[in-house]
């Protein structure tokens, strides 16, 4: 029923800008449910990015064709199933030339293997979940806590002497769950001790049980490991408990605005790691840019989340001008493969899959919250 | 005697299966009759219809005034009270707050606390036990009570659905005689009951059904004496 | 024309494998139970089947062999577990049961814990589902006709006569529940070889529900009923996919105007004479 | 010890959460036979409400309390109307289904209206933590426990001393008998419905303002535990999941505190299933259904 509603719209179209070729990407993310607070996100970004290269007239590629954007959003509302059957449709649909794939990692981990198959290239844009098998085909925009979290934990020693930390973690999130036992295996090696190692699942509204033993063991450092809304609780029942000490996350959730007004700035000098990026960097005015369109767009600041959205959008069309072509899914692989160190708003990119899709050049920081969405890099 | 209750070709049906059909009967003021038959005759199906509590199709006018159709609270309300098969008393609520449901269409301002002395006259048990679970009365008692919770509520017409039902032959009799006492004090009373021949001895007219439809009526000597009664519920 | 079909592939394959348990639960729900453990059975089949195949490299057959295994056996157990229950309460056991295998698969690392088991192989397809599911419609039919069919709807309708009658209801609570278990299993093996992916979240309440919807919204007395309800509910939020945000009011809305539109499930007995 | 009387504390705390809910879920499902599987959803409307309320209209405590209590209860009254009354007296499975459908309707319409992240509740309540010894518990905390007892005791009284209580208990049990004398059921299970929405949105709002935020999904936790808490209690006494609430919060306390918290849900079940299998019809006894 919709792809005819789209042949018509297409028909229509046609006569107009015939000479005009369009590049289709398809941007699968959870819009609705539980995961829509990361995913909407992103595809506001995908969609803005598109919107502000066409109104630029569309991009111009290295062998002289014209293109303009179009972007079909598909919704997986937090479901793995409505995700891989998102895909398998985007594979089947000649038009589309590759997929910005989802934030949540239980929409991105079934569709790895499932890319890998139908050899359509998807680049994911949020989702840190360690991948058991990559395929040429699957990429990652943001940084993954494989390489940030030791980075992070090892600053975090030889700045202030980290002796002990307590991890309470969303073991239903499993980029959240990931990071948090990567940091407890590399406690030994890095040279902390880990005092508590305590779960929650993603819902939860009361972690006074797993913060009272926290307490207990009078840590200075404790590191938070789960999705907004149960972060934001936490941060406020530690208060509460009269809990004094370090807050640590991963891939800056300490500095979304909605973090921030949800604790009333309790996570003000909280130190997580992220892509280098800041809303008001007076260093680098396209992410001032950016926001302000994203504000006028939306009525509301982006997050880190639309920045990945931004960005995979831009990476793919730097990928699309490098490969002049609209349709072919292997010349555009080989393309992403190409990008080496291309500056976006949250960071860098560079690929080379296989062995893998992780972003090499991801650049991490590690950066101390200083308030509502602004953070300053550690020196 | 003006007529108080007057029931013309009333049909109930369960779905596809009628219950009732084309019954016609009366009830002057002042008089107990009685409906007779087997199990599944369609006497229960009968009276639900009059009360309200099922749908049918046919005429069912209270002195005069249609009420086939309304919801039972309203036919409550014109003076109707119903002492259900099985005394299907509120088990979980004591005795006196079952005898507040009893009145509870008329309020337990004016008067209730003397129609509950009155009660408590008649059935000087149940004034023992008033704090009790219902649920936890004999069969006799809870009996007692099911009469009570109906006449707190001072009707005009007392609907029994086989009041008898398992209780012991004393314990009937004596049920039998406050019947004619209440009926004595001017209350119409339409009886169901299986028990046919004490019924017919206190009833001034009966009504015998047969799988849904009216098989004899007459005045109760009348009943008593035909041969077919005598053969089908007398065990003669 | 052909990227139409390819566009509906993944619909139709959710769909029929959804209709697969759908009737697996039809079956357990056939003997009373209301069932809230058969995404879970589903899940812990899609979990043998998928270890068996990627681990160990069992033919795929085999694997839906040992995951209705599974599924008949748990089946059997929790049939057993509930036989003294009350309806609701005998929900409720099964519920606890769903909610602990989820609880449990959680922290399973071997089967991939939060992260869920992936990298199982491609099996399934559109017309090996059809195939199962036109067996499974067939094996329905055959019960519905059988003695245990009978004693089934006995049990359900009236426990006590059923008893009274000779029909010894432990046996034939369990057995329903086994059988309806070991359909469930084989559609969550389907389903894993298809997703590749077989993770804890598929086996909770609300997806148990989900089934549990299917099968009293398409009428819990015929075995076409969980058949019609699956697949309307399952291709409906893909109907509605052009509403974008709006998607899941409309469907919340139209589920709960048609359930009230016909309480007695779409497909009844005399609707299907 | 001191770490035990803080996490039974905690637990006591969240028990009262899961019984809060449970209240309104529990007498629905007593006295219609119905298990509506939107309340959550009018529990979230409540917490809605008081963010509306604690930023449009006003932060007085009472006020918010009372704003939020009306939501839930206008959003309560509709469902009854719309997706309860035309099935109430069908196979209990039926009014289920219905009202899962207008759950998932209203959970993604917040969406839409409030945005999918959660939204910040402003501390109306002056935050403040007491310590007693060893333990300590938030004033926020003993607003939400005095709300859930004084909702219980409430419910008590109307349903055992007033009129309309006893009415909604005698149709409860025969409903059929209560209209024959004079009860208009309908009424009564409007009454009921509107009862538990105020209920619920009364949960809404201290469970809304003791974690500061509303959220459009935050029913869905509460709607499973509160209906586990509900059947394990049966539905003879309305108290009684009050009490049953308590002891699975005081559960999930202890078990995280004392064993793992990622087996926390499944060892509460776990605890409840058990006690069903000895009192099959609840732990106070339940009418048939």
């Amino acid at each position: 029923m919709k792809r005819f509603v789209m042949a018509a719209l297409l028909l229509v179209a046609a006569p107009a800008a015939a000479q005009e070729k369009v590049v289709h990407f398809s941007s699968i993310n959870g819009q609705t449910g539980q995961s829509a607070a990361y995913g909407s996100k992103v595809i506001e970004g995908v969609n803005l990015a598109a919107k502000t290269i066409n109104d630029a007239g569309g991009f111009a590629d290295r062998c002289g064709g014209k293109f303009k954007v179009k972007v079909t959003t598909g919704d997986m509302a937090n479901s793995r199933e409505q995700a891989v059957s998102l895909l398998r449709q985007a594979a089947a649909d000649a038009t589309v030339l590759a997929v910005v794939g989802p934030s949540p990692s239980t929409g991105y981990v079934p569709m790895v293997p499932v890319a890998g198959q139908l050899k359509i290239p998807v680049i994911a844009t949020g989702s840190a979940a360690p991948i058991k098998e990559w395929n040429p085909w699957s990429f990652r925009l943001n940084t993954t806590s494989k390489v940030a979290a030791p980075g992070m934990m090892k600053t975090l020693k030889t700045k202030f002497d980290l002796k002990h930390v307590a991890l309470i973690y969303d073991v239903t999130q499993d980029g959240q769950r990931g990071e948090a036992e990567l940091i407890r295996n590399s406690a030994k090696e890095i040279g902390y001790d880990v005092v508590a190692f305590e779960a929650f699942r993603a819902g939860d509204n009361d972690f006074r049980p797993q913060l009272s033993k926290i307490k207990a063991t009078k840590t200075d450092w404790i590191a938070i490991y789960g999705a907004t809304p149960e972060l934001a609780k936490v941060v406020n029942q530690m208060a509460e408990l009269g809990i004094k000490a370090n807050i640590v996350t991963g891939f800056g959730t300490f500095n979304d605005p909605v973090v921030w007004d949800l604790t009333e700035g309790k996570v003000k000098g909280g130190y997580s790691w992220s892509a280098y990026f800041a809303l008001e960097d007076p260093a680098r005015p396209e992410i001032a840019k950016m926001a302000q369109l994203y504000k006028k767009e939306y009525g509301h600041d982006p997050t880190l989340y639309s920045f990945y959205g931004w960005d995979a959008l831009n990476v793919y069309v730097e990928a699309a001008k490098r490969a002049c072509t609209a349709t072919d899914r292997e010349k555009f692989r080989q393309a992403l493969n190409t990008i080496d160190n291309v500056s976006t708003l949250s960071g860098k990119a560079t690929f080379k899959n296989p062995p893998d899709g992780e972003n090499l050049s991801a650049a991490v920081i590690v950066n101390q919250t200083t308030g509502r969405g602004t953070f300053e890099a550690l020196k | 005697m003006s007529v108080l209750l007057r029931v013309q070709d009333l049909d109930v049906s369960y779905g596809a299966v009628p219950a009732v059909q084309g019954l016609a009967l009366e009830l002057p003021a002042g008089e107990i009759r009685a409906i007779l038959g087997a199990n599944g005759a369609g006497k229960t199906s009968t009276v639900k219809a009059i009360l309200g509590l099922v749908r049918a199709r046919g005429t069912i006018e209270l002195e005069g005034q249609p009420i086939q159709g309304a919801p039972a609270h309203r036919i409550h309300a014109l003076g109707v009270a119903w002492v259900p098969e099985g005394r299907q008393l509120f088990s979980t609520l004591t005795v006196h707050e079952n005898l507040e449901m009893g009145a509870f269409a008329r309020g337990h301002g004016d008067g209730f606390a003397a129609r509950v002395d009155d009660i408590f006259a008649m059935f000087p048990r149940l004034r023992e036990r008033h704090h009790q679970l219902a649920g936890s009365l004999s069969g006799g008692e809870q009996q007692m009570l099911a009469i009570a919770r109906a006449l707190v509520s001072e009707p005009r017409l007392l609907i029994m659905d086989e009041p008898s039902l398992g209780l012991a032959p004393k314990v009937v009799q004596r049920l039998f005689e406050q019947i004619q006492e209440i009926n004595a004090r001017g209350l119409s009373i339409l009886m169901v009951e299986q028990n046919a021949r004490q019924a017919l001895r206190i009833a001034h007219y009966a009504y015998l059904l047969e799988v849904g439809r009216l098989a004899a009526e007459g005045p109760s000597a009348a009943l008593m004496a035909s041969e077919n009664i005598q053969r089908a519920y007398l065990g003669g | 024309m052909s990227d139409l079909a390819a566009f509906l592939t993944p619909v139709l394959i959710t769909a029929g494998i959804n209709s697969i348990i759908a009737l697996g639960l039809y079956i357990t729900m056939s003997s009373g139970p209301l069932s809230v453990a058969h995404a879970a059975l589903a899940g812990m089949g899609g979990y043998l089947g998928a270890v068996l195949t990627t681990n160990f490299g069992w033919p795929f057959s085999l694997a839906i062999l040992a995951g209705m295994l599974l599924g008949f056996v748990t089946g059997l157990l929790l049939g057993l577990l509930i036989v003294r229950m009350n309806e609701l309460v005998a929900g409720l056991t099964t519920l606890g049961f769903g909610e602990t295998m989820a609880v449990i698969a959680f922290n399973i690392d071997y089967i991939g814990g939060a992260n869920a088991f992936s990298g199982i192989p491609l099996r399934t397809t559109l017309p090996l589902v059809y195939a199962v599911l036109a067996v499974i419609l067939f094996v329905a039919w055959r019960y519905d006709e059988s003695r245990l069919g009978y004693a089934a709807r006995a049990t359900r309708d009236s426990p006590v006569t059923a008893d009274a009658m000779g029909i010894n209801i432990t046996w034939v609570k369990s057995l329903t529940f086994g059988i309806g278990a070991a359909i469930a299993a084989l559609g969550g093996v389907l389903r894993a070889h298809y997703i590749l992916v077989q993770g804890p979240e598929d086996m909770g309440f609300f997806v148990s529900v989900g089934f549990l919807i299917f099968v009293i919204f398409g009428g819990s007395y015929v075995f076409w009923g969980p058949l019609f309800g699956a697949m309307t509910l399952t291709i409906l939020p893909e109907v509605l996919r052009f509403s974008a945000k709006d998607r899941f009011i409309i469907y919340g809305v139209l589920l709960t105007i048609m359930v009230i539109l016909r309480p007695q499930g779409l497909i009844t007995r005399r609707s299907m004479r | 010890m001191d770490l035990f009387l803080q996490q039974v504390l905690n637990g006591v705390m969240i028990g009262s959460t899961y019984a809060v809910v449970a209240l309104g879920f529990s007498l629905v499902f007593s006295v219609m036979r119905v298990v509506n599987m939107a309340h959550p959803e009018f529990f979230m409307a409540g917490a809605f409400g008081a963010y509306v309320m604690t930023r449009y209209v006003t932060t007085n405590v009472a006020g918010v309390l009372a704003g939020g209590m009306l939501v839930a209860a206008a959003v309560g009254l509709v469902v009854e109307r719309l997706a309860i009354r035309p099935v109430r007296g069908r196979y209990v499975m039926i009014p289920f289904i219905a009202t899962s459908g207008v759950g998932i309707a209203l959970q993604h319409l917040a969406e839409r209206v409030f945005g999918s992240d959660p939204v910040a509740i402003p501390a109306v309540v002056p935050a403040a933590s007491y310590t007693f010894g060893p333990v300590s518990v938030t004033r926020m905390q003993l607003v939400t426990f005095a709300i859930a007892v004084v909702l219980m005791l409430g419910l008590r009284y109307y349903v055992r001393n007033t009129k309309w209580g006893r009415a909604t208990r005698a149709v409860a049990e025969r409903p059929e008998v209560a209209a024959a004398f004079g009860v208009d059921v309908d009424f009564v299970s409007r009454l009921t419905v509107g009862i538990s929405a105020l209920m619920a949105g009364a949960a809404g709002v201290s469970i809304g303002m003791l974690y500061t935020s509303a959220w459009a999904f935050m029913g869905l936790i509460y709607g499973l535990k509160s209906f586990v808490c509900m059947l394990v209690a049966g539905n003879r006494h309305v108290e009684g999941v009050m009490v049953v609430g308590l002891m699975l919060g005081v559960l999930e306390a202890l078990v995280s505190g004392y064993l793992t918290s990622t087996l926390r849900d499944a060892v509460a079940f776990g605890v409840l299933v058990v006690v069903l299998v000895f009192k099959p019809n609840g732990l106070f006894g339940s009418y048939s259904v």
